[in-house]
């Protein structure tokens, strides 16, 4: 510890300390400009100058940046400083006359009016007054080192590298929330990386993804998040009482013992962009089905509001049936939730703006379910056009004669036979319900075969679709193949049902057809071990032979053919009972 | 070029300073050859090689050599002068290969002057 | 070659019991016309075929062998059919170095609701054996079988 | 009490067995104490017509090796199954028919085609080939006759007891001797003796993974990494399907097993059920390429019926193979 | 055959761009014609400092400085004085004053009154070859210091010898060397400071070209004393010539294994790379030269922690002025009681100076600390050109001050022993304006511009305060708006539009700028100002209240007249500035007196200079 004496006051402060915190201790106010908590004192303003005794007369120093010294005797209140400070005041005022906070200060320091202009006098209030704290903030906490400066002395200016657009910069805003004269905005009008379907805008690097999500808990965006980028920031840390925030959880995987499995694995959405001729993610203002749940939705980024890109509520809004579904080069089966989703959409946005006009493009109007078609004939009668004709393309209306961004809806109007061609203002795509990207894998995962549309294959289609050919392995919902809600839970109670009969009962009854091994005789050859396709004959090399587990093994017979030393009987059909068959069948002459 | 050792730097500092102490100026002995148009007719360039081969083969660096003009005596061309420090210069004429042997033989190394070819003593101070 | 006499040939058809059996069942519950040389052996899986069988079979009596198994991938056990696939292949090459013409064997995929695919490859299987004729493995070894025990003490 | 007698005969073999007998070290002067030999023809000059003076069942033990060919091999058997109370059938040759047995891939015409025409070094102008009974002026040569086919002995006369391997190891050989001359319980007749139930992996040391092959080699091909199993290498080897009692000792020697031991006890063609594990584990489900990795085969039945083609299913070739 | 003569030509900058290897060509030609290449060396040597007379040769032995010599001199001067012996007066140098010329150069007054201790080898030495260094005791100072002392004994040399640092700040260089050697940190370095950025200064350029060496030798023993591993030689880019010399000196030195490992077996590890400046003025200063180095944006960052503590890489680093070093082996090799004789009480030693402005004998100069300006701009100087009057002389570059001719007779010598310039409260600011230079001391880094009647203060104060502006780094509030501001308010002067207010302004805003700048730059930015305010406030006062330039050097200040007398008598009325004259403002016909019309004249001042017969005339 080392004494030290501010304006008269003995003061013991641990070594390192500053002069402005050994001040800001005994709450002798020092003013700053340029000075951070957050980030290493710099003295680019010299605002927080003071007088310090020297044994010859005394010195003027910055207080953020210089460190206390043992006896060090310090003024605050002399007339020195109080001259310094304001024409270093002055001198800043003379170049940024009109910005707050050098007012405020002045205001304090008792600088009426500025004596002087600079030539190179900026009179925007929300001028950059070289504080770097931008800078700093930047290259010390968030470590991306965005932007620095370019020339210097007089001209010296804080640029991103060549004036473009910083690639290192990760839109965290720091530099915009420390700037003193708010002279670096934030608008987080270009959203970085966001698959377009789920969100229509950016989110902070830390979120309640929505306000109805479950668990309602804030979730870090690894991307979004500078710290691990740069290893730097972690505000959210420092702020949370519950000290709840750790960035190095990462996903865990656990292991958990089952008797039966239910894969409800789900659909995704065919990727509208691959049928070019409808312009997804080329031409504005046309949105997958998901985009358009998300933006009516009440937590949705529009707050429910159907919007253009624009912000303005369209003027006319065309639904097409059927992309990607029943069609030969795509997916051939039909999606049957279309139709319905797009009688709702078409429900609401009559309801949200009224004035619209909706164009409703369908192939065959598939409303089967139970209170459908009632639904389907109100949505006719709220005004709903209908065209029934697959639609060629949607083009943007700028090439013809129409305003810019208008689009173009081109069909064949087959009720009327003729050729039309509909302007709207925002087009919603029906996208195809697909299987999942990774179908493949988990069906090989599960020993599961896959129907020729890619869902999975059930055991039998009218009489056991919720089951599958391996016993306790169950599949519901979009899964096996494309329907809507109702259909899903139906299919999902019936698989619980059968499960939970299962696990009533107790006990799993197994047919007695199956393979063993004869220890005696096997010498653990491990010719057997890779034929089972169950895997269900595995190798104890400290007994040296190879078992089989009759839960797995359907009793194919496959390794008890392949057993060089005829070590495995296959129960039902062993080798002595099928030479006897053909003895029998080749008696007789 | 070998690492130096201290010694190494001692030798060749030796080795050195002979080559550019003439630069200081420094000297025991100073010859004068006198090379004005009669001196380089009546052979001085010839002299002046001879005095330069004999400090070559002795190795001498401590001995001063310049040309002068004309030393007004043209009939006893060629003619140098040679001066010891701290004694009297001593004019030798008539000189040939041969006497500026013995002369720098007995004079500039030996001390005593050659009087046999000196014509005067004292008659003009160089050094 | 008067009809009684004609050589009616023996036929072993091991049938897997998902698919090849099922097939010949529909093509008999569809009244199909199939030669009824072929004696079927219903096994698990055409993967159940073990050599030993066929060679057993031969040496039995039998003048063909005919194994029946699902369709690559429709396997009831994934991977059973492409083992006989594999097994035929090899016990073919080593029937014909024992002097047996490998067509004696034939491996056939008929899926469960191929029963007409079944009746034609019984028909087609037996006239081509008759074509070959009978193979007499079980003619008396050349020298004669082996004494009794009790003979020999005699 | 006179000593038990012991008769040992060399049929259609290669005579490796009788050295074998030899093999035993030591232990042969025991056996010499405790057994009369009383017929050893390749050891000693024993004439048929000692043996056939004895009284039937006299010889208490007769370990018989080689397979029946000709008439003179049937007849000795024959013999010596009336004249012994236990008939071993030694060795590979007695029990499966072993090398000798190969010939039964080819016919008795073929054979003596190539030897006495076919064969480059022969110069048979006139085509003479030995008949069973020749005269000539001294009087009347009588050779035995030289089958069609190749027997197994048991395929001629029943064996009490089979003691496979080719040679059966001295190991074995001491085994079976010591139970027999110390009277213990022999096992029922007809059963293998001198070799294990299990099969030649179980002797053999090295690593075995999950059998997945993409290709066969030839053992020449390549150098075999001594810890890991010669098959998941590629390289052929009929351990599996082979008895176990010989110790693994050609595995050992970083060489495939051949199957000399014979099928093991729950095989009755060894060669088929080779087939079957091999062809199993063969890694590919498109056919030409499973008929690519098969051509890596060359001979497939003298691979896989090396020492078994007699006591196989098919016994022998019965035509000309197809074209 | 052994040389009788050697001629030591000068190949410093200032010779050289004035064709000077032109010469020592001819020269060789020449001889070789004659047939004396044998006998006569020409060696090419560094700057001998009278730049003024460049290009020059002394001609060894004898000693004989022939000075201006063009390649047409050549055939005579071979002629003459190496054939014949006769050196050959046209070519010696002649002083203003005196009868005839001097043949000698140790008579000549330029070279009488110096007194060589950083500059001991120039001209004598062939910068280039390491083996003449040699042979004038070069290294055995580095022999001494490894095998006699030990690191403390040299530093306690050093303290004793009382060597202060020569780039300006005069810090006692014992006393860094000693905090260097004591401060933690592993490896350290040692940086010799050759970014000499001021304006007219190039003392350090010529160390670097007449003898690298020295400054070699000097790290060496520093790094000895301190414990430093790597050196590092920082030198202006825009010295190509003495960038080269440093790099072949080093690259001698390391072949002779005087640099690198285990140096002359001693143990001592060390290693010198160079680092070019990229010609900012700021990578003067210490913390900013260290940034230079390590590569990043040369801006000066705040102290504490001094470089001593964390400087180059975060590590110690001692970091001195090419003449600081330069002076080291001398001090090591005579010890310091012969060092300690020359100079005054505070200040010992000798300072190099570069002499320039209106002085005749302009070169480079190196004087034992205490002599006074006179000495220095007449005696060395040779006086003012033209006989104008001295006015006064600037000193230490942009960060100098101005010194008036009535101090002419102060020694030279150092600032306030504790090295910091003693800060005077703001209140008695305008009274007594001690508080930059102490009567005394008026040493500045060595840059040394004599001005006569003919300089206008304020346009100078203007000229060096626009130098620093341009250079400040425009990190710390105060230096860049600051000397914006007043360099804005000089011009406004200049320009005839300035208030008395100006000056208080001045004052303040000057005040503030030395007090509350981060680095030296600003500290030291406002001296010319202040120091011309506080001697020449007359002049400043002239050109805000009566609008006038005593010295007709600010052009918007002046008015034209063409004396009528004049113009007809001697100039017949010849009506050359009338034709001249880009405004057009200037009317008369032949034979008649012609007259200015002042409010075309835009004061450019072409007529001045194109009249024959001087007629127009300035106020």
């Amino acid at each position: 510890m080392i004494t030290v004496n501010i304006n008269g006051v003995e003061r013991q402060v641990p070594e390192g300390t500053t002069i402005l915190q050994a001040a800001r201790a005994l709450d002798v106010s020092i003013p700053t400009l340029c000075y951070h908590p957050w980030l290493k004192p710099f003295g680019a303003c010299r605002i927080c100058t003071v007088q310090v005794q020297r044994p010859r007369g005394y010195e003027l120093l910055t207080a953020c940046n210089t460190p206390c010294e043992e006896g060090m005797v310090i003024r605050t209140d002399t007339d020195n400083v109080r001259q310094a400070r304001r024409v270093v005041l002055e001198l800043m005022l003379a170049r940024w006359p009109n910005v707050p906070v050098l007012q405020q200060l002045a205001a304090e320091l008792g600088v009426e009016k500025p004596r002087f202009r600079s030539e190179f006098c900026d009179e925007d209030p929300e001028a950059c007054i070289l504080c770097l704290r931008c800078v700093r903030i930047c290259e010390e906490v968030v470590g991306a080192s965005a932007i620095g400066y370019e020339d210097r002395g007089i001209k010296r200016r804080v640029v991103t590298p060549f004036n473009r657009e910083s690639e290192a910069c990760v839109a965290c805003g720091a530099c915009a929330q420390v700037c003193l004269t708010h002279h670096i905005k934030f608008e987080p009008e270009d959203y970085r990386g966001k698959p377009p379907e789920f969100l229509l805008g950016p989110n902070t690097a830390i979120f309640i993804p929505t306000p109805q999500a479950v668990p309602k808990v804030p979730r870090i965006d690894p991307e979004a998040c500078i710290h691990f980028k740069t290893n730097g920031c972690q505000k959210c840390v420092e702020v949370c009482e519950a000290k709840a925030v750790n960035h190095e959880m990462t996903d865990q995987e656990i292991e958990i013992e089952v008797g039966q499995i239910l894969l409800a694995t789900g659909y995704e959405l065919f990727d509208a962009s691959v049928m070019s001729q409808y312009g997804y993610g080329r031409l504005d203002n046309v949105y997958s089905a998901l985009d358009i749940e998300r933006m009516l939705n009440a937590t949705g980024p529009t707050g429910g509001r159907v919007l253009l890109k624009n912000g303005q509520p369209p003027r006319a809004v065309a639904i097409i049936h059927c992309v990607g579904s029943r069609d030969e080069n795509y997916q051939r089966y039909c999606s049957r939730v279309c139709c319905m989703y797009a009688l709702k959409f078409a429900h609401l946005i009559k309801e949200r703006c009224p004035e619209a006009e909706v164009y409703d493009f369908y192939i065959d109007m598939r409303a089967f379910g139970k209170g459908y078609e009632e639904f389907y004939s109100r949505v006719l009668h709220e005004g709903t056009n209908v065209i029934r004709g697959k639609v060629a393309e949607v083009v943007q209306a700028g090439w013809s004669k129409q305003d810019e961004g208008t689009l173009l809806v081109r069909c064949e109007d087959t009720l009327i036979g003729r050729f039309r061609e509909i302007p709207v203002d925002m087009v919603i795509l029906c996208n195809a319900i697909v299987p999942q990207r990774d179908a493949e894998r988990v069906a090989r995962l599960f020993g599961l075969s896959r129907s020729p549309d890619g869902f999975f294959l059930e055991r039998h289609p009218k009489l056991d679709p919720v089951a599958t050919s391996t016993d306790g392995l169950f599949v519901a919902g979009c899964a096996q193949g494309p329907k809507d809600i109702p259909d899903s839970v139906a299919q999902a109670s019936a698989a619980a049902a059968r499960m939970l009969a299962t696990i009533a009962k107790g006990v799993v009854e197994i047919d007695p057809v199956r393979a063993e091994i004869n220890e005696e005789f096997c010498s653990g050859c491990r010719v057997c071990n890779a034929l089972c396709p169950y895997s269900a004959i595995e190798y104890l090399a400290d007994k040296n032979v190879s078992r089989v587990n009759s839960a797995l093994c359907k009793g194919c017979g496959t390794c008890v053919a392949a057993c060089p030393a005829g070590a495995i009987t296959g129960y039902g059909f062993n080798d002595r009972q099928i030479q006897a068959e053909l003895e029998g069948l080749l008696a007789v002459r | 070029m070998p690492k130096l050792k201290i010694e190494d730097l001692a030798r060749m500092r030796e080795e050195a300073r002979r080559a550019t102490m003439l630069r200081e100026g420094a000297g025991r002995v100073k010859i004068i050859v006198h090379l004005g148009t009669c001196g380089i007719a009546a052979g001085g360039r010839n002299i002046m090689a001879a005095v330069l081969r004999e400090i070559e083969e002795r190795n001498l660096h401590d001995v001063l050599v310049t040309t002068s003009g004309c030393a007004g005596l043209c009939s006893r061309e060629p003619m140098m002068t040679v001066e010891v420090l701290g004694q009297a210069p001593v004019k030798y004429v008539d000189l040939t290969e041969g006497k500026v042997k013995e002369i720098f033989a007995e004079h500039v190394m030996g001390g005593k002057i050659a009087e046999r070819y000196a014509l005067a003593v004292g008659s003009e101070r160089a050094m | 070659m008067k009809e009684q006499e004609r050589f009616e040939p023996r036929i072993i058809g091991f049938l897997c019991n998902w698919c090849a059996y099922t097939g010949a069942d529909l093509a008999g519950v569809s009244r199909m016309k199939s030669a009824p040389n072929v004696r079927v052996l219903r096994l698990m899986c055409s993967g159940r075929v073990d050599p030993t069988f066929v060679l057993r079979a031969f040496q039995l009596g039998a003048d063909g062998v005919l194994v029946a198994g699902c369709h690559p991938g429709d396997c009831h056990y994934q991977e059973g059919n492409y083992k006989a696939l594999r097994r035929t292949l090899l016990l073919k090459r080593v029937l014909r170095q024992f002097g047996i013409d490998e067509r004696r064997l034939r491996l056939e995929w008929i899926s469960a609701s191929e029963g007409e695919k079944f009746a034609r490859v019984a028909n087609e299987f037996t006239e081509e054996i008759r074509a070959l004729g009978p193979l007499e493995l079980t003619a008396a070894l050349e020298t004669g079988p082996a004494l009794e025990l009790e003979e020999v003490r005699a | 009490m006179s000593k038990p007698k012991l008769a040992l005969y060399w049929a259609a073999s290669c005579g490796g067995c009788e050295i074998t007998v030899l093999d035993i070290e030591e232990k042969i002067l025991d056996v010499a104490a405790f057994f009369d030999i009383v017929f050893w023809p390749c050891a000693m000059d024993f004439k048929y017509k000692d043996v056939e003076a004895m009284e039937d069942g006299s010889i208490d033990l007769c370990l018989f090796n080689g397979a029946i060919r000709t008439s003179e091999n049937e007849a000795i058997a024959r013999l010596l199954r009336r004249k012994s109370k236990i008939l071993v059938a030694f060795g590979s040759c007695a029990c499966d028919g072993c090398i000798p047995g190969l010939a039964n891939l080819t016919t008795r015409e073929e054979i003596l085609d190539w030897v006495y025409r076919g064969s480059p070094s022969t110069i048979n102008e006139n085509g003479v080939r030995p008949q069973p009974k020749v005269r000539v002026p001294e009087g009347e040569l009588e050779i035995p006759e030289f089958y069609e086919e190749v027997r197994t002995l048991a395929q001629v006369v029943p064996v009490d007891y089979f003691m496979p391997g080719c040679p059966p190891q001295p190991p074995q050989i001491v085994k079976v001797m010591t139970a027999i001359m110390t009277g213990a319980q022999l096992p029922p007749p007809g059963s293998v003796i001198g070799a294990g139930d299990k099969t030649c992996c179980d002797e053999c040391g090295r690593t075995r993974q999950e059998k997945r092959v993409k290709r066969f080699y030839r053992p020449w091909e390549l150098v075999p990494d001594p810890d890991q199993c010669l098959l998941d290498q590629g390289i052929i080897c009929l351990g599996p399907a082979t008895r176990s009692g010989c110790g693994a000792l050609c595995v050992k020697a970083n060489m495939p097993c051949r199957g000399c031991y014979g099928p093991p006890p729950n095989v009755t063609d060894q060669g088929a059920k080779m087939i079957s594990a091999l062809a199993s584990v063969i890694d590919s489900q498109d056919p030409e390429e499973i008929q690519r990795i098969l051509d890596q085969i060359p001979d497939p039945a003298g691979t896989f019926y090396r020492f078994s083609v007699p006591a196989s299913l098919l016994h022998r070739r019965r035509s000309a193979p197809a074209a | 055959m052994p040389y009788r003569v050697h001629c030591m030509v000068c190949a410093g900058t200032g010779c050289v761009s004035n064709r000077s290897l032109d010469v020592r060509d001819a020269l060789e030609k020449e001889l070789r014609k004659r047939g004396l290449e044998h006998e006569v060396q020409i060696v090419t040597t560094g700057c001998n400092g009278f730049c003024a007379v460049g290009p020059l040769m002394v001609v060894q032995p004898d000693g004989i400085f022939y000075q201006q010599l063009t390649t047409k001199d050549v055939p005579q001067l071979v002629e003459e004085h190496f054939v014949k012996g006769r050196p050959v007066q046209r070519l010696m140098y002649t002083p203003p004053e005196a009868p005839a010329p001097i043949p000698k150069m140790s008579d000549i007054p330029f070279f009488k009154h110096q007194r060589l201790i950083a500059l001991r080898n120039r001209g004598l030495v062939d910068p280039e070859k390491i083996e003449d260094y040699i042979a004038r005791d070069g290294y055995q100072a580095l022999v001494k210091a490894l095998t006699q002392m030990t690191p403390d004994e040299i530093i306690e040399e050093i303290t004793r010898a009382g060597l202060r640092g020569r780039g300006g700040a005069g810090f006692p260089t014992g006393v860094k060397w000693r905090k260097v050697r004591e401060a933690r940190g592993e490896p350290k370095y040692i940086i010799c400071n050759g970014d000499e950025g001021d304006p007219g200064a190039f003392m350090d350029r010529s160390i670097f070209e007449s003898d690298p060496h020295s400054v070699i030798e000097g790290m060496l023993i520093g790094a000895r004393a301190i414990g430093a591993r790597y050196g590092v030689v920082y030198i202006r880019n825009e010295y190509p010539l003495a960038l080269e010399r440093i790099q072949i000196a080093i690259q001698q030195a390391r072949e002779y294994g005087l640099l690198g490992e285990n140096i002359l077996d001693s143990g001592l590890d060390f290693d010198i790379s160079v680092t070019r400046g990229a010609g900012a003025f700021v990578c003067g200063e210490e913390t900013a030269l260290i940034a230079s180095v390590e590569g990043r944006l040369g801006d000066p960052r705040a102290r504490p922690p001094y470089p001593a503590e964390s400087g180059l890489w975060g590590k110690p680093t001692c970091i001195n002025n090419v003449e600081t070093w330069a002076n080291v082996p001398p001090i090591i090799l005579n010890g310091w009681e012969w060092y300690s004789q020359i100079g005054t009480e505070r200040s010992k030693g000798t300072k190099v100076f570069s002499l320039v402005g209106k002085v005749r004998n302009t070169g480079l100069v190196e004087v034992p600390m205490g002599i006074t300006l006179r000495q220095l701009i007449y005696d060395i100087g040779g006086g003012i050109p033209g006989d104008k009057k001295f006015k006064a002389v600037q000193t230490g570059g942009p960060s100098g001050g101005c010194i008036p001719a009535g101090m002419m007779d102060q020694p030279i010598e150092y600032v306030a022993p504790d090295g910091k310039h003693e800060a005077r409260d703001y209140l008695d600011l305008p009274i007594d304006y001690e508080s930059l230079t102490e009567v005394g001391s008026m040493m500045g880094s060595g840059g040394l511009v004599v001005m006569d009647e003919d300089t206008c203060m304020v346009d100078v104060a203007r000229f060096f305060l626009a130098f620093t502006q341009d250079e400040s780094c425009g990190a710390c509030a105060p230096c860049r708006e600051g000397t914006k501001l007043m360099l804005d308010i000089l011009t406004r002067i200049t320009q005839g539009h300035g208030t008395m207010d100006d000056l208080r302004a001045l004052e303040e805003i000057g005040w503030v700028v030395k007090q509350t700048s981060l680095c030296g730059l600003g500290k030291t930015a406002p001296n010319p100002v202040l120091t011309t305010l506080k001697y020449f406030r007359d002049e400043y006062i002239a050109h805000i209240e009566a609008h006038k330039c005593p010295a007709h050097v600010c052009r918007e200040l002046n008015t034209y007249r063409i004396d009528p007398v004049i113009c007809v008598e001697r100039g017949h009325g010849c009506g050359v500035c009338r034709r001249e004259c880009p405004e057009k403002a200037i009317f008369g016909e032949k034979n008649q007196p012609h007259r200015i019309d002042t409010t075309k004249c835009k004061k450019c001042g072409v007529c001045v200079d194109v009249c024959h017969f001087n007629a127009v005339i300035v106020e």
